[in-house]
């Protein structure tokens, strides 16, 4: 079905640009990295609409496989950018003791 | 027959599902919503799983699906005490 | 050929994973690991130079279904310029990370870069570049990271934040040529693209996405806290060969799989932009009070050149012309990774034995470190492009072009660009040359200072010497 | 049977929607995670809808997964409100 | 299901995802964000439901209120009030503006480009190739094929992606404290949960061969379990100590090279398997990629070096 893909295809690409939109005017860290993870899934999105071919075909299994391995590379920086900002966190509480 | 008796499961299910976040907007206290918001719930769920359970046809699925509403009641039993406990914590907090 | 592809990049990986179990042996693990994949590298090298460029489809299944490994002239010579600073580099760092933890943090980190490095020089499959993409950012990140103080945390997770709106906007950029062209095989697009919506739209993210990460002017803000608040060895590797990693990419999509879709005004757009990253890096690295801030803007400047050159290889059409503005580009981003990094461990050494790199109070250090301050100056010589360095035949070549052209405006720029470098290399020297105030004995510690010299040695004598072989090989390989 | 199945889906999605409207209106914490759970109990629902109607048996474990993972929200939620960590 | 109902539910869930992402991006307090940026996710996983992409709804759910969801919670805990202080002056209104009009830009002509591939473009994809070659991979889900055999050299560096980092997380200092021992409720709770964690997740794993499911969505259920042990007040995670912890975080990187360089020793291409042998290879590299997905979800949750990472095999430390 070509509209189920586009709509979701043209979702995908809005929120890839909320979060766009958000990872570049937020201040505050997390709040950057929760908009990298939405920005990420709106990239996703655009993947599976495109892989799905209607109700009664099957959908094409490579977007799928892409990103069940963009989600694994997203949680891993995701994590590394949690730590990073714990470690920062840590340091600027050091700061304020002294 | 299993037909019209899955779909009395499913739309009894709906009904409960829709009571509840009726209850969430509607009911005037936190304590008040958890009871009966919960209790909604896992009963919508609980007719729902039963309705689909015998359109499924195949035992081991029929189990699984089960399984997945014992899990959800369990959880919501636990979880309810712990968000209990919090709205008391909140409120022993303020007084 | 299948078995060095394999080997060169399977050998770091694995070297990373032993020196994670292994930790008290991973300095151990991690030379050998990098000699190994030298040597495949080298084996490489000579098969390419053999028989020319090699493509790889790996697991044995078709191409389109499988990921592709891709072996030319512009990868091998990418692969070598990594492996070699890849060595020296670890040279270096054996003294400076002597320390536990430091020792088995570093190790297994390194060697995933430079896995992650030479799986993207090799990769073949826009999205398994994606991949190797983020393996790259991640380990250069907690690399960033090692260095434990605030600034060096805090340039990190910038870093990071920054990369991952990179590689998001060329995953993007992959997502649309999917759905346009339902292949991920770099051929396969290539063959497709045109002048379309689609072919244009991924065309902009891909790109950006990977300026971001170049940190081309005016998106290098996040590049000069990164590379001057990692430790000296890691920011050799940053500025030698990561940020060349982002460039190798955009100048391989460029011309291998977009140039139908490119147009005139887009590639003056980035020469554009080229332009004033010479000119404010240049000036930035001017104003530098401390020497990696200075070395950090000074590859702001030096990416400059790379995308003029990228904007004259867009305009010149194919033929003899258009290989030699090639070779000058592939000169020039091998001269620089040569030289930075050879000014990165220099620095590393000055900061070690002087305690601190404030431009204004080194005098004195030719005399502690004369080794040093040699290297510095090849680099030098390398930064600003004077015979017999690459960078010279490499800016010759692109003046050349741009003469040719009629694009006087470069010509100027360009000089300026080399009269500001001078500026800024002789500053440094002639604080390096000063006077002492107190007169102490020199300094030599081999495995400290022969790295550096080796590289800055490399960029000045090595490539400007054998630079006409380069562009045989980038001939033959073609 | 599958019209069933469809209005059901419908339904339920539209369930989802007004609980998320009334989430976002509630002030106190509490409020948010049990209407969080809610949510939690709508989309195991809909997931197992969806996997009847679609004819794609694969989603019942989604849903199963689902259900777990909303156990170990209720843990992750609570918890941190008994237990601040710094003292 | 009949074609209104579906654009009704298209359509419904469209503004779900819409609503949610908004408010979690923009919403007052840091912790709604977070729990409003997990429903997303669950909203997200129906959405891959919907979309006929049930393995990656799998990984979705089993992620996102998971390891995520803990993650992002953890993080909210460790800031302390007065960090975010510095952060909370408004942007220049012309900075916003210029970024607004950009992005939006920027978003319609993505819009352009897509709606072109979709309609004119008509690529038929690479699923043909995948369906024709699905007998001789091993496996019958075709999702793993992908994954673990047509392109198996993308999950091998997206496990090194996982273990880079957990090596960036672990050289960052030491784990966080564990939190305080919880109450009965709680502890009995992950008593029973626990188990089912561990049991659904290697059926997972098995049935990833021919149904959805596999070596992700198995490891970070794993990790769920090791998380709420953790969150329990428990100090152990069921993580063995010293040399056999770090065998575990790098083993699935590990055999998944070494059966890739095997297969390429035996002269074929890297990461071509044996034909006779390539399901039961997928499933020795899937069981040991389940292993250190969870053991890397779990080390990189606790924040930081175990205190016996490092340890010897005597137990005594570096």
């Amino acid at each position: 079905m070509f509209d189920t893909s586009i709509l979701y295809g043209l979702l995908g690409i809005v929120l890839a640009g909320l979060g766009l939109h958000a990872a570049i005017l937020q201040r505050d860290v997390l709040r950057r990295i929760l908009a990298i993870n939405i920005l990420g899934v709106g990239v996703f999105l655009v993947f599976i609409a495109n892989a799905y071919k209607g109700p009664d075909a099957a959908a094409d299994a490579v977007p799928h496989a892409l990103v069940l391995t963009g989600i694994v590379v997203a949680v891993a920086a995701t994590a590394l950018a949690l730590a990073l900002l714990r470690a920062l966190n840590a340091h600027q509480e050091d700061a304020d003791r002294e | 027959m299993i037909d019209l008796l899955s779909a009395i499961f499913i739309l009894g299910g709906l009904f409960f599902f829709i009571a509840g976040t009726l209850g969430l907007i509607r009911l005037p206290d936190t304590l008040c919503r958890l009871h009966a918001v919960t209790k909604a719930d896992n009963l919508g769920l609980g007719l729902l799983v039963l309705g689909l359970a015998l359109q499924l046809g195949d035992l081991l699925l029929m189990l699984k699906v089960l399984l997945i509403w014992a899990l959800v009641l369990a959880a919501s039993a636990a979880g309810s005490q712990l968000i209990a406990r919090h709205v008391l914590d909140e409120r022993g907090d303020r007084s | 050929m299948n078995e060095a592809m394999a080997l060169t990049i399977g050998l770091p990986l694995l070297g990373a994973l032993a020196a994670t179990v292994w930790p008290r042996r991973s300095r151990c693990i991690g030379i050998l690991t990098l000699l190994g994949s030298g040597a495949s590298v080298t084996w490489l090298f000579a098969l390419v130079m053999r028989h020319g460029e090699a493509w790889q489809a790996l697991g044995g299944w078709q191409t389109g279904l499988s990921i592709a490994l891709h072996a030319d002239a512009l990868s091998s010579l990418m692969l070598m310029l990594t492996a070699l600073v890849a060595l020296a580099v670890s040279v270096y760092a054996i003294r400076y990370f002597r320390a536990q933890p430091d020792t088995s943090r570093f190790w297994p980190l390194w060697l995933l870069l430079v896995a992650a490095l030479n799986g993207l020089f090799l990769s073949a499959d826009l999205f398994n570049l994606y991949v190797t993409l983020e393996l790259l950012g991640l380990s250069a990140v907690a690399l960033t990271a090692l260095g434990g103080k605030r600034e060096s945390i805090r340039a990190a997770l910038r870093y990071l934040l920054v990369g991952l709106l990179g590689s998001m906007g060329y995953l993007a950029g992959v997502a649309i040529l999917y759905a346009a062209f339902g292949t991920l095989d770099m051929r396969q697009v290539g063959a497709q693209i045109g002048v379309d919506p689609a072919s244009e739209m991924a065309l902009l993210l891909m790109t950006a996405g990977l300026l971001l990460k170049t940190a081309l002017f005016p998106l290098h803000f996040w590049l000069p806290a990164a590379h001057s608040n990692a430790p000296a060895p890691v920011s050799a590797a940053l500025s030698a060969l990561v940020v060349k990693a982002g460039f190798y990419l955009v100048l391989r999509l460029w011309s291998e799989v977009f140039p139908q879709a490119i147009s005139a005004p887009g590639a003056m757009l980035i020469g554009a932009l080229g332009c004033a990253a010479i000119l404010w890096g240049s000036w930035q690295a001017l104003q530098a009070q401390r020497l990696k801030l200075l070395a950090a803007y000074s590859t702001v400047a030096q990416l400059g050149y790379l995308f003029v050159g990228l904007m004259l290889l867009q305009l010149t059409p194919a033929g003899p012309q258009r290989e030699l503005v090639f070779g000058a580009v592939i000169l020039m981003a091998l001269t620089h990774g040569f030289a930075k990094s050879s000014l990165f461990l220099a620095i590393g050494v000055v900061q070690q034995h002087a305690g601190h790199d404030r431009i204004a109070q080194l005098d004195g250090t030719a005399q502690r470190l004369p080794a040093t301050t040699f290297a510095i100056a090849l680099a030098g010589v390398a930064l600003i492009g004077l015979p017999p360095s690459g960078a010279f035949l490499g800016k010759w070549q692109l003046l050349s072009a741009s003469l040719a052209h009629g694009q006087w405006l470069l010509v100027l720029v360009m000089g300026i660009g080399s009269l500001l470098a001078a500026a800024y290399v002789f500053r440094v020297l002639g604080h390096a040359f000063g006077n002492a105030a107190f007169a102490s004995r020199p300094v030599n510690v081999a495995s400290e200072e022969w790295p550096a010299l080796a590289l800055g040695m490399f960029a000045t004598l090595v490539l400007g010497l054998g630079s006409g072989w380069l562009w045989t090989f980038i001939e033959v390989a073609a | 049977m599958s019209e069933l199945l469809s209005i059901a889906v419908v339904i339920l999605a539209c369930n989802l929607v007004l609980s998320l409207l009334a989430m976002l209106r509630q002030p106190a914490a509490s409020d948010r995670m049990l209407s969080a759970q809610l949510l939690g109990t709508n989309g195991v629902g809909l997931m197992l809808l969806l996997a009847l109607s679609q004819g794609q048996p694969g989603l019942i474990d989604a849903a199963l997964v689902l259900a777990l993972l909303a156990a170990v929200a209720v843990i992750a939620f609570t918890r941190r409100e008994q237990d601040p960590q710094h003292d | 299901m009949t074609l209104d109902a579906l654009l009704i539910l298209d359509v419904l869930l469209a503004a779900l995802l819409l609503v949610l992402a908004i408010a979690a991006l923009h919403s007052q307090s840091l912790r709604q964000a977070i729990i409003l940026f997990i429903v997303f996710g669950l909203v997200t996983a129906l959405v891959w439901a919907r979309l006929k992409a049930p393995d990656v709804a799998l990984a979705e759910a089993a992620i996102g209120s998971g390891v995520a969801g803990a993650l992002l919670l953890a993080a909210l805990r460790d800031r302390r009030p007065g960090v975010e202080a510095g952060s909370s002056q408004q942007r220049p209104a012309w900075q916003v503006l210029t970024v607004t009009y950009l992005v939006i830009g920027l978003t319609l002509t993505a819009s352009w480009a897509f709606l072109y591939a979709q309609l004119s473009a008509d690529a038929p994809g690479l699923n043909r190739l995948v369906q024709a070659e699905l007998a001789n991979s091993g496996v019958a889900n075709p999702v793993t094929a992908v994954l673990l055999n047509f392109r198996a050299y993308d999950t091998l560096l997206e496990l090194a992606v996982l273990f880079g980092a957990l090596l960036g997380v672990l050289a960052l200092g030491p784990q966080r404290p564990a939190p305080r021992i919880a109450g009965p409720v709680v502890t009995h709770l992950v008593a029973w949960l626990t188990p089912l964690l561990i049991v659904t997740a290697a059926y997972l794993l098995w049935v990833g061969a021919h149904a959805p499911g596999g070596a992700f969505q198995a490891g970070a259920l794993l990790a769920a379990a090791g998380i709420i042990v953790r969150l329990s007040g428990n100090p152990h995670t069921a993580l063995p100590g010293g040399i056999w912890m770090r065998l575990i975080a790098v083993g699935g990187t590990g055999v998944f090279l070494l059966v890739g360089l095997a297969a390429m020793g035996l002269g074929g291409k890297l990461l071509q398997y044996p034909a006779d042998w390539a399901g039961t290879l997928i499933l020795l590299i899937e069981v040991f990629a389940t292993l250190s997905i969870a053991a890397s979800l779990l080390l990189v949750y606790l924040g930081g070096q175990p205190r016996n990472w490092a340890a010897r095999k005597d137990g005594s430390h570096v």
